[in-house]
């Protein structure tokens, strides 16, 4: 029971972990950036190609694995993503779509169609037992990373002028230009960092979800999932509706297998039938 | 003593459209010029085009010995200007608070100063920006503009759907400023009469071009100046008798 | 000088794409062996990628049926893939060699099917027929929800309970990125194996899950058919693969001169790559068309299937025949074990259940 | 005089803050009634509340004498009750015929018609004219809305009230936004209306409000402050203190 | 005066309902095919099953403005319905179409009312939702529907007692173009229609559309089952020329690809769909032929090109140009003098 509940949470976090960085992207800054998958994917195989051909050790690749996608988010934002701002969100769609195809097959070309798979440090390897319940050494990791990220995140959002003005820029992009705020900056800054994130999770999750060229497709719908049932405007929204779709995910599977695939569906569209701007909709 | 700003035959609209053309304007510090003229004359699209927001296709604009023709929005703000768009565009999921510290910089006027100035936005600061009635984002635009401590104030209708008193009550703070302090401010406003005894001078505007220049008091000194170009007309009759 | 054909359909792109990549490389290698004439003919290889989506398959081979006038369809990734072009094969008259597909029915679908890949219940039932010999009682079964993992629960479950022993059944959604309430299902029922299919590219996230949970410290068998110890990633997946014991028709590690050879070659041509069941599928199915080609003299349809009835032939996974009746392929099955060998991790076969036909098939001739 | 439109006890309330407190009120047939108070009083929440946009937290509405406090939006102005919002509110891809034409073939029951190509009927095709030239918005027709000086989109958003024939009229700040010398003309076009239109203005423009209403009522914090003719509110000096200022002379 | 404003404004409103020399083309040619590309029926067949339903998509995505990524559910549905009804015996064609089209419609209507409120990704993530549990429904529901092996033993009847279906393609191909051809013309004259331009009014501003008295739940609804019936249809017209149903049919690359396809297109202009189709396909067909394992970086970086270089002015373009030759046929509004503010 405990260790279900614990792998919920396990689950979710990791769930969050991805979707974190587009929560920023498609949450914060409003723009539909479906290749939120292929920076995550960026992450997941600096990670794998530093430890499997360099030999560095994983926890080491981490940050680079941040640095990376984000310095290749920034690129891409300064190159293509600012000219995408104003169009419509079908637009955003279509170059973002068109951006994952690119990614899958140059992956695929570069790397094989294969999986790439990780060895992790022996000390992430494993279980202990804590006051009876089985807890995975590797899901505590997981979980601890992740708890960090959110209150650093929902701190610089809620705490600092950045946050307010990086909502500012995305309600009237042209107004805030003429109050004085650098939305360029803003902007390709915030979307460095929210394609770092997706980099650090794409690392964090390679070990579970696994990771081969279709990855940025193949978990598109689980992100998407988690930002619209969290709901846009905040961090702590994903954070929470990661929690409750991981949870509800591992625990429907657990007790009811037979329906077990519809859980996480059923689930969102009940709370968007109920709760269309998603379920913890900052309501200040 | 120097231009403030100075415009010189400024051309710019909208996408293929050239909305105002050739515009000459010169405004020393701590002067205020009234913008006046028809629906769709171009009276917001010159103050647009002064912030930056629009497409700018000749001439040029300096403000305080600063060439700012090319400059991105956000210079021009840092630079000096504070802006009140036609439309408020409060920043609808911020709260009235933040939308006033997201943008406010250093100087004279802050948070505490324009709540003095409009109490209402002090009971509201926690309500987010589209949760406030039409007059309230109108005093949170004008606030907004103010925490920038501009040294030129662009107001675009700046008086439209505010209570009558807190109307007088802004004309007179906008004295105060542009007096007092030094601020200058180009107010573009539908009643001639109201704004024309607050601002040092008026211009008036015709299909994008300018077709009136002179100082406030004469151009109220001249009915025909008005009539014309404005179709103002000294006193209607009441509109009761209108039905039937 | 004529031309003879071939069209290679398969997913070369998405999830399954791996599938495709290896059919291709294998094909590829294989023309390159033995050239590209036969009878007389040359032989054109055309590669069309599906997407894993039955109605292009379909598509598919019908243009390369009415507009490039094919002698002969090969590839089929997935069980829908090989079905949906099945009455086409049957209407042109054009002999289709499933080269991945493993559900057992395929090959009832059309008479003109024939295949040179495996059928899940002829890769099952001998493992369960080893677990019942060695000790195990109890099994859970978990296998991903669709065709070839229902099959593969079916054909184990009937043989094992035959022998008398008791299973559970789980089944897992085919789009699962997590395994954990499963497996800690299994961890509660406390079997003495765990028996799993699973599409070979989720294999590695599930044996990682499966060791983090502890299940083989507490003494839980993993067992199955090769899917999950695909050779393909079986690498990859470090120590946690250790000591799995499956049963399929291939590995790479088999101990052959024919297979020495291949791998070799295999992996000469395609660095970073390593044949797998799928590869040696479609090196066999390459053959397959090369010797009916041949009895043939590059003839076609009715003629071209009729020969490839009763072909045999010693492929790098051992001696194959194609079964006249069912015209699915007989093969030896081996029963195998994870280990690392000159370190890397190989499937290292220990024992051997001799020409094996489809069990679904043969049961139904009886 | 019979009653157009009638609130009892209406309430609403936004979290802490009381947006509408307990306003009864009444709008006569054939009235020209002007509705003021300060910034923030309520006045839009109420023309929210009688227009279904929002939902009363207590209190009932009246049209007619029937009640319509649960009716949807639609289907009070299927019943005659039209309004213009305070900030415009268009159809930005289309243009003002358009626009124009959709309200009057809405009204005429076209809406529901599939078939038929829009702009077939003759009926449909005077009123648009008539409304088009009546709201001077001849020579932007074919414009894409959004395209529009914010004054003609002013002159739009009440042509499309218009359009609907509504039997009581609510206009919420129609002159905002409209140059000093039209607002007389605008308004006269809705003085001009049959006197059984029943019409509510809201406006801060009070050279207009005391030459168009015949009553005048007063909200203030969101309940009915007071009531009266234009004399009579125009002069009390609790009015003046909180809304006229010293400014505004009749 | 007012006459003359009368003409324009008739004229004005009126010119959108007129077929343009433009269009007339379009469909000759398309009709022409039949004839001149006998060896590309197959996928010709194919783009006029995807440009229905793309123009199903169209429907309620460009002119209601309700955006779908479940759009496959009615397709899917549709592909069933006619699929197992002709495995069951039931082989004529036009049954078949008009059974799913049914079906799919009263799945719309059901599923409408989950799409009426919220924002677009909302709307998004709930149709996704519904068409992801569709999926995973047929997929345990293998006694009706053959799981994941696919619904096998489709054999259909000749079309209306007279055209056997031929390997080639051509039967299929012409039946799929006459079937979308046909319902192309409903849903031409739909989009000119006073209800079709209360859609526009509430993908617009819904606020403002209830304030002129729309109401808008249920024009919403309407469209989006009238949408749901063309998606099924689309659906049907696979299964049955292809004569196979697999669980790909509710899959979420299906309802991806056509709002691809729609969006490559144009959005809100029949022809955006249909144009979308065979730009799309073709450009596949042609690429993967080329390339068989990485032909969607091409597709990709051709999206990405198409977005850079303004996609709505691409089909801004197209769409004045199909207008320009329009234009000669229906004589074009002469423009107003402009009238003086003091004339009224
Ligand atoms: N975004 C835009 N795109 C194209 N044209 C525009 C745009 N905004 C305004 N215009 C056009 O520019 C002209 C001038 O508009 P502008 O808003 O500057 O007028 P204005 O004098 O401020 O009028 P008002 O008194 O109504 O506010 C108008 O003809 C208008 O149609
Ligand atoms: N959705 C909302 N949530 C919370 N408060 C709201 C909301 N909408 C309006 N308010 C508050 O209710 C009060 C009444 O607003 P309303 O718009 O009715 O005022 P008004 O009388 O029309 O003012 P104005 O003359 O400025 O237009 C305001 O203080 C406003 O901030
Ligand atoms: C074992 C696998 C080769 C089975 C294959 N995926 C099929 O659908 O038949
Ligand atoms: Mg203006
Ligand atoms: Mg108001």
């Amino acid at each position: 029971m405990l260790t279900i509940l614990f792998d919920g949470i396990a689950y979710g976090m990791l769930l969050f972990v991805l979707a974190c960085g587009l929560a920023v992207t498609l949450g914060l800054m409003n723009f539909v950036n479906l290749a939120h998958g292929a920076f995550a994917m960026a992450g997941g195989y600096i990670t794998a190609v530093l430890m499997n051909r360099m030999g560095v050790p994983f926890l080491a690749t981490l940050p680079l694995a941040f640095i990376g996608p984000a310095i290749l988010g920034l690129v891409l934002e300064r190159t293509l993503y600012k000219r995408l701002y104003t169009r419509s969100h079908l637009d955003q769609v279509l170059f973002s779509i068109g951006l994952v195809f690119m990614a899958v097959a140059a992956i695929d070309y570069s790397f094989g169609s294969q999986q790439q798979l990780i060895q992790l440090p022996s000390w992430l390897q494993g279980r202990v037992d804590i006051l009876g319940v089985q807890v995975g050494l590797y899901r505590s990791f997981i979980i601890v990373i992740c708890g960090a990220l959110v209150v650093a995140l929902q701190l610089i959002l809620t705490k600092t002028r950045f946050g307010s003005r990086l909502r500012a820029a995305v309600d009237d992009p042209r107004v805030a230009r003429g109050l004085g705020i650098n939305v360029s900056l803003i902007f390709a800054t915030t979307f460095a960092f929210g394609s770092g994130l997706a980099g650090l999770g794409g690392a964090l999750g390679a070990e579970i979800l696994g990771l081969d060229p279709t990855f940025p497709l193949k978990f598109m719908i689980y992100f998407l999932i988690v930002v619209t049932v969290g709901g846009t405007t905040s961090i702590t929204g994903p954070f929470l509706a990661s929690l409750l779709l991981g949870i509800a995910d591992v625990a429907g599977k657990y007790y009811v297998p037979s329906v077990g695939a519809f859980v996480i569906y059923t689930l969102m569209i009940v709370v968007l039938v109920l709760r269309p701007q998603g379920l913890f909709e900052r309501a200040r | 003593m120097s231009d403030l700003l100075t415009l010189q035959k400024v051309s710019a609209g909208y996408g293929d459209a050239i909305v105002i053309s050739n515009i000459d304007l010169h405004l020393r510090p701590g002067e205020s010029l009234a913008v006046l003229g028809r629906n769709g004359t171009g009276k917001t699209t010159l103050l647009n085009t002064i912030i930056g927001v629009t497409r700018h296709r000749s001439g040029s604009i300096v403000l305080d010995g600063q060439n700012l023709t090319t400059a991105r929005p956000d210079k021009r703000a840092h630079a000096g200007i504070g802006w009140v768009p036609q439309e408020r565009n409060i920043f609808k999921s911020l709260t009235v608070e933040e939308n006033l510290t997201a943008v406010a910089r250093p100087g004279p006027w802050n948070v505490n100063r324009v709540y003095d100035m409009f109490p209402r936005l002090r009971e509201r600061r926690s309500n987010m920006g589209n949760q406030l009635s039409g007059g309230e984002q109108q005093m949170l635009a004008v606030a907004r503009a103010l925490v920038l401590n501009p040294k030129l104030l662009l107001l675009d209708e700046p008086t439209e759907g505010l209570a009558p008193i807190i109307i007088e009550e802004l004309l007179a703070a906008l004295t105060r400023i542009i007096r007092g302090e030094g601020m200058s401010a180009i107010v573009v406003e539908q009643h001639a009469q109201k704004i024309l005894g607050v601002t040092d001078s008026a211009l008036i505007l015709d299909r994008g071009t300018i077709v009136h220049a002179s100082s406030s008091r004469a151009l109220i000194d001249d009915p025909a100046a008005l009539e014309q170009h404005l179709g103002v007309t000294a006193k209607k009759k009441p509109l009761r008798a209108a039905s039937h | 000088q004529e031309t003879v054909k071939i069209g290679l359909i398969l997913p070369m792109t998405g999830p399954f794409a791996s599938t495709g990549r290896q059919i291709e490389a294998a094909a590829r290698l294989y023309m390159q062996q033995q050239g590209d004439t036969v009878a007389g003919k040359k032989i054109q290889l055309i590669v069309k990628d599906d997407t894993g989506v039955a109605d292009v398959t379909k598509r598919l081979a019908q243009e390369l049926i009415v507009n490039d006038k094919i002698s002969v369809m090969a590839g089929f990734g997935l069980t829908p893939l090989a079905l949906a072009p099945a009455p086409l094969a049957t209407q042109a008259k054009v002999p289709a060699v499933v080269m991945a597909a493993a559900t057992a029915t395929i090959t009832e679908a059309s008479p003109f099917i024939v295949r040179t890949s495996f059928t899940l219940p002829q890769a099952t039932v001998p493992m369960a027929e080893w677990a019942a010999q060695n000790g195990i009682k109890k099994v859970v079964t978990l296998v991903s929800d669709y065709g070839p993992g229902i099959d593969a629960e079916k054909a184990f479950t009937g043989a094992f309970t035959a022998k008398g022993g008791q299973v559970e059944n789980l089944r897992v959604p085919l789009a699962n990125p997590d395994f954990s309430p499963f497996l800690q299902k299994v961890a509660d029922a406390k079997p003495d194996a765990l028996f799993v299919f699973v599409p070979s590219g989720i294999g590695a996230q599930f044996m990682k899950q499966f060791v983090e949970r502890g299940l083989d410290k507490s003494g839980v068998k993993l067992i199955g058919p090769g899917d999950v110890t695909d050779d393909d990633i079986l690498n990859g997946m470090g120590d946690v693969a250790l000591g799995a014991i499956t049963t399929q028709h291939y590995s790479a590690a088999h101990d052959s001169p024919e297979n020495k050879a291949f791998v070799e070659a295999f992996k000469k041509a395609n660095p970073n790559m390593r044949p797998n069941f799928m590869a040696v599928g479609g090196y066999d199915g390459m053959h397959l068309i090369y010797e009916g080609l041949k009895k043939t003299n590059g003839q076609g349809g009715q003629a071209l299937i009729d020969a490839m009835k009763g072909t045999s032939w010693t492929s790098p996974r051992g001696p194959v025949s194609i079964d006249p009746q069912t015209r699915d392929i007989i093969q030896n099955i081996y029963v195998r074990k994870v280990e690392r060998v000159n370190g890397e991790l190989y499937n290292v076969e220990f024992a051997t259940i001799p020409n094996v036909k489809d069990p679904v098939k043969a049961a139904k001739a009886n | 005089m019979t009653i157009a439109l009638e609130t009892k006890g209406l309430v609403k309330r936004f979290g802490g803050l009381v947006a509408t407190d307990n306003v009864s009120f009444k709008l006569e047939h054939g009235a020209r009634h002007a509705l003021i108070g300060p910034n923030g009083a309520g006045k839009t929440t109420f023309i929210n509340l009688l227009t279904g946009v929002i939902k009363p937290t207590a209190g009932q509405i009246f049209l007619e004498g029937q009640e319509i406090t649960g009716l949807r939006p639609e289907l009070r102005v299927q019943r005659g009750l039209a309004r213009t919002f305070q900030i415009n509110q268009l159809f930005p891809a289309m243009t003002p015929l358009e626009t124009i034409g959709l309200a009057v073939s809405e009204r005429l029951g076209g809406g529901r018609d599939w078939w038929r190509v829009t702009g077939s009927k003759r009926e449909i095709i005077d009123e648009i004219v008539e409304i088009a030239q009546r709201f001077r918005l001849t020579d932007v027709l074919d414009e894409r809305t959004s395209n529009l000086a914010y004054g003609k989109q002013r002159l739009l958003e009440i042509a499309v009230a218009f359009a609907c024939r509504p039997r009581v009229l609510l206009l919420d700040e129609p002159a905002a936004g409209v140059p000093e010398a039209e607002r007389h003309e605008l308004l006269a076009t809705v003085a001009a209306l049959p006197r059984d239109v029943s019409v509510l203005l809201i406006e801060h423009d009070m050279d207009l409000v005391f030459s168009f209403a015949d009553r005048i009522s007063v909200l203030v914090n969101g309940a009915l402050f007071t009531e009266g003719t234009v004399e009579e509110v125009s002069t009390d000096p609790r009015v003046r203190a909180v809304y006229l200022g010293e400014s505004v002379d009749e | 005066m007012s006459t003359n404003i009368a003409d324009h404004v008739r004229s004005s409103l009126v010119r959108r309902g007129r077929w343009g020399i433009g269009e007339i083309l379009f469909w000759l040619i398309a009709a022409a095919t039949l004839y001149f590309l006998p060896e590309r029926h197959l996928i010709l067949n194919e783009i006029a099953i995807i440009g229905l339903f793309a123009l199903s998509l169209d429907l309620i995505l460009g002119y209601a403005g309700i955006v779908s990524l479940g759009h496959a559910a009615f397709f899917g549905l549709g592909a069933y319905t006619a699929g197992i009804l002709a495995r069951d015996g039931l082989a004529d064609p036009l049954l078949g179409l008009g059974a799913a089209a049914i079906a799919a419609a009263i799945l719309g209507f059901v599923t409408s009312f989950l799409v009426l409120r919220g924002s677009d990704l909302t709307k998004l993530m709930v149709t996704l939702g519904v068409a992801l549990v569709l999926g995973e429904i047929a997929n345990q529901a293998s006694w009706l529907t053959g799981g994941a092996d696919g619904l096998q033993g489709i054999t259909m009847g000749p079309i209306l007692g007279l055209f056997e279906f031929d390997i080639f393609g051509t039967t299929a191909y012409a039946y799929s173009l006459t079937v979308t051809f046909l319902l192309f013309i409903v849903a031409r004259r739909i989009v000119v229609s006073p209800y079709g331009l209360s859609l526009r009014s509430i993908r617009d501003n819904p606020l403002k559309a209830r304030a002129v008295g729309i109401p808008v739940n249920r024009r919403l609804v309407a469209v989006y089952t009238l949408a749901a019936a063309y998606a099924g249809v689309a659906g049907a017209l696979l299964a049955q020329t292809t004569q196979f149903v697999s669980l790909d049919v509710l899959a979420f690359h299906r309802s991806a690809d056509v709002m691809l396809v729609l969006v490559i297109g144009g959005v809100g202009y029949l022809y955006g769909g249909l144009i979308g189709a065979i730009v799309f396909k073709v450009l596949q067909d042609v690429i993967s032929a080329w390339t068989p394992q990485y032909w969607q970086f091409w597709i990709g970086l051709i999206l990405v090109i198409i977005v850079l270089a303004g996609r709505e002015r691409l089909t801004e373009r197209v769409r004045t140009l199909w207008k320009g030759v329009a234009g000669r046929t229906a004589k074009s509004p002469e423009t107003l003098p402009k009238t003086s503010t003091r004339e009224v």
